[in-house]
């Protein structure tokens, strides 16, 4: 079992996907003037959402709607509550500003579409099979969580001003309509619809180079993450800690919802990787617009700087090692 | 050739003040503006162009004076507590007055 | 033959190409802040172009150059002549002013790239083999019409000021030199020079994934088009008309002469649908340009969010079973 | 350190201007220039950054104050009826007179 | 509303002066500066935009009036004859006197 | 032997890539508007020296690294010497200004990583299998002789002012750290650690799409290239004849010297391209900073608009008859 999960380790550690984002973090920590333009970032997200999105819908309508359901209903369920015991720790065990709390509250409910895809493709190098369907979780997973932060932390606050009265409304808009929900949830029912012909057409873009393309954003994404190390002082031990200790728990957490609800060996590790991870795009702008209160620093920080690596290195061998445990 | 004087307010900020940047602009009565993004370094840290969602804007927009001190104003009371931003005007002279 | 054109109709419409230009407009109608970044979108061009150019090419190469001379010829004669019906019917039919009745014409007599790749995409789909060198009649039906339409606009309109005198020199070189003509033309001779031996060294970027590609571009286009909806009430329902009527009309007037040119079934419904298609790019900068006195509301809107939406969904497939309906 | 009086024209169109724009400006006998893609809203519509042919374009030139009446007034004359344009001036000190 | 004069210093130059620029900048005592990159022609020829290295950048920062003359100086002693540059003051107000 | 040669010159020059890189000058020469975004050029060159580096590593890690060092230090020891006849043959022979002289001398001593990309496509081309760890050499030759010919010219400088004392070690760190050697030397480490089972993964992305991508990107120095054509009439017949004579000398000198560090046709075949290409990218941005009394057309444009399209188009067939007649 250890050496298995040394194995796993070392499987994840070497892959092109994780030493790319290793590559990327000794750019940002010398300083180097590598730089991707905006417009690769933008592109590389947009392709990586669409493929994912459609490959997702291809695998809805081989499987039926009805196996997804479920489990769906319980990642969702998932993100909604974990706010609700995040926000109380940080508030009285980490002192924080109400404000605060219940931003991070909201980052680590919700869910990095990048950590998610980076598992697939770990499962796909030990060739261990999963939902392809399990893309609709990821994408119910994204907002309940920042809804229930910004209203929890909305409670704490006084009245807004006039230009942003309607922030409210524009949050629940931007949970369904936001670009990256959009780009999912529209790419799914794309690929729902056309079902394996229309993957027969566009496989050769949207997934064969799949792989390669997820190496060279990791690579851009360890230099971002990697910037932001020299904030780590700023947050303190506490949120550290946190950083890394709540993935793992969330991650079991997940991974008995997983076996609960019937998913594979792949798919609990798929939950337990979505309920481990946290958020550091949607959730980030989200709280700048409808919680502007709260401190970017304590909040970016630790999802982007400690909880994105550590999941990306250990966390999902880790939680595929859990999944393993609890299924036998 | 006739010119005349008008004010240009430049507005530098996070690129999610954008919306309510736009309706701010139209409630103060701008009947145009030019937008283009911008890296930058401020009291809120530097701010690259690769995540969008944390990227700068430039806005410009050419008014009338009491609009651009109506449009200054408001950015001060409404947006500067919320959003990384500098705001400045500068003295202009436009042709075709009635088109500000 | 009726159920035969439903099949060929859902054929096209569960591709995933068109549903995610559905998607696109889909995104511009509830303002979705999704966003292509402009160098994505000039990529995105530039691949297409250059990719279809360079098949195009090799097509010629192997199949002899005198096979294409004659349908080619065709093709351009057809462009050259679309605006010489189209001026009148604008003008007296629709009551437009001359200058707007000649733009109107530039436009529905030149030609679309998209909708031509759209088409091999579909036939491709269906199985349906054509000749692959009709990259051809695309790249020579661009410029013609647009040339006659700004000679008949500027029939019509006073001398130019001092800068602009140049204009009609300026308006010929960028027919023959425009990006996208330059790009065309230019990949087609390079697939000419390389032959098979060339096409087997860059399959795998030019050809393989090119359907995907296309998928990921209709997208953006969708919302470009999408965002013209709202132009609509601008243009009346005399334009409204003419944008889907026109094109079935000349949609069938390209499929008898390409029997008549002794195309195949798919040849003949590409010619169709060159003719069908109306220009939204090179047509509306040449009359920016050339023709700045016609009012852009008025060519654009028709062709980029009619002619080009109707022809992307229902209007090929309708070309195909005319052009089955006509070669039997 | 000397610095001098110019004046700075800026002048915001529709990309399509850009090569008449830059003849004019060789005619009119600007030194330099400098340009840049922006976005934008105004009396004629929003120009979104998509489609290259209809994006807008900002150009910046430095010229002594004469040139600058000139080539605002041949912009009213040659330029503001064919394209979406904004044009205006600002008093601006450079070093290196000689230069512009 | 308070406005404050400020000086605006735009440096428009090749991509590489960018550090030496930032570190300038930093010795001087700005305390932002907003950058973007440009296209330009002048006496040193063309810049497209295709190299980076060989791009144009055009940088903005807002001080006050004595910083600005300290700026200018060390860029005409420093960087005129090394790179391809223009630079120039404008009069802009602030709000917030004390941010700059 | 000849016939032989003129078969292989025209491999190389009906070649995609080549003849690509032949529109885009054509592009150039007649102004047209076809224009690459900035972030597609930046992307073009973060793709192929990311996709080369990470074979090169691959490569390694199948060789040994023991096989790799011997060839890679000869490789760099020719890069450092180059400068060292190049500067006086260009003082004295040239009359040109010291620090002119210097420049020149870096750029020649230094490589094109495009060149060396090209000559990899043609041997695949024709069936020439090489060492793909050859990817070291070129790593290992960009930044010597910009540091001797840095110091060369510096030798006939005063002091610099404050700002850019530091220049040297600048210099430096950029010689080690910079854009281009940071990628291909980082992607060649995590090529070495992945090795194979890596490569399994990333092949559809950074292997098989290689050549087409190569191709669309000669398209743009192309176009680069031909931009530069018109300054000729500045560098004078010395430095034209410079630009094709040095590099034939040169390439000569490393097809000898991979004759005695042993590697195969092609291995030594591309330590000749290297040896005669020269750098037109890190050579010009490094002598901008730590030699801005320099002309910068006297260094840039023999480089750019005489040396690279000769290597490419005649140079590399040349430097492969070379290494077959002395193999023999
Ligand atoms: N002194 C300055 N001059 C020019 N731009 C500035 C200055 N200070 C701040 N900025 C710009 O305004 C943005 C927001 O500023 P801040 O709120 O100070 O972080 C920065 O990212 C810069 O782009
Ligand atoms: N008041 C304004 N302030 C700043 N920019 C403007 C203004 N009005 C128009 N513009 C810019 O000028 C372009 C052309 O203006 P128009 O001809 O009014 O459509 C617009 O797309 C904007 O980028
Ligand atoms: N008169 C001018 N007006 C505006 N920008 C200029 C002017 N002259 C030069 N520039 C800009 O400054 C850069 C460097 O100028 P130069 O050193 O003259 O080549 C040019 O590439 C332009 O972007
Ligand atoms: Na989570
Ligand atoms: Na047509
Ligand atoms: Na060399």
């Amino acid at each position: 079992m250890q050496i298995d999960f040394f194995h796993a380790l070392s499987a994840n550690l070497l892959s092109p996907a994780v030493l790319f984002f290793a590559l990327g973090i000794v750019a940002a920590l010398i300083k180097s003037d590598l730089k991707f333009p905006e417009a690769l970032y933008v592109t590389l997200t947009i392709y990586l959402l669409t493929a994912l999105g459609f490959k997702g819908g291809v695998a809805i309508s081989e499987a039926g709607i009805a196996k997804v359901i479920l489990p769906a209903l319980t990642a969702m369920l998932l993100g909604t509550l974990i706010p609700l015991w995040t926000y109380p720790l940080l508030r009285f065990g980490g002192k924080l500003r109400p404000v605060d709390a219940a931003a991070i509250a909201a980052h680590y409910g919700s869910v990095s579409a990048v950590t998610f895809i980076t598992a697939t493709n770990y499962l796909k190098g030990i060739n261990e099979p999963y939902e392809n369907y399990a893309t609709a979780f990821l994408a119910v997973m994204e907002s309940p969580a920042i809804i229930v932060g910004v209203l929890l932390g909305k409670m704490t606050l006084e009245k807004q001003s006039s230009i942003f009265n309607g922030s409210l409304k524009s949050l629940l808009r931007e949970a369904v309509f936001g670009r990256s929900v959009f780009l999912l949830v529209g790419a799914l029912i794309v690929g729902a619809l056309c079902g394996k012909v229309g993957m027969d057409k566009v496989e050769p873009f949207f997934v064969t180079p799949f792989q390669g393309v997820l190496a060279l954003f990791l690579l851009e994404m360890g230099m971002v993450a990697g910037q932001r190390l020299s904030d780590l002082k700023k947050v303190g031990p506490f949120l550290v800690a946190f950083g890394i200790i709540m993935p793992l728990l969330h991650g079991c957490l997940g991974v008995l919802l997983g076996k609960y609800v019937g998913l594979s060996l792949g798919g609990t590790t798929l939950l337990g990787v979505l309920a481990a991870s946290s958020s550091y795009i949607a959730a980030p702008a989200a709280m700048r617009l409808s919680l502007p209160e709260a401190n970017p620093a304590l909040y970016l920080t630790p999802s982007l700087a400690i909880t994105f690596p550590f999941n990306i290195t250990i966390g999902i061998p880790v939680y595929f090692a859990l999944a393993k445990f609890f299924l036998n | 050739m006739n010119t005349h004087p008008m004010k240009l307010v430049t507005i530098i900020c996070e690129a999610l003040a954008r919306e309510p940047l736009k309706k701010l602009l139209a409630e103060v009565g701008a009947h145009g503006y030019t937008l283009f993004a911008v890296e930058g370094d401020g009291s809120q840290g530097r701010r690259t162009a690769d995540i969008q969602e944390f990227a700068n804007i430039q806005v410009e927009v050419i008014v009338p004076p009491p609009v651009a001190e109506k449009l200054l104003s408001r950015l001060e009371q409404e947006f500067f507590a919320k959003f990384a931003m500098v705001a400045y005007e500068t003295d202009v002279r436009v042709l075709r007055r009635e088109k500000f």
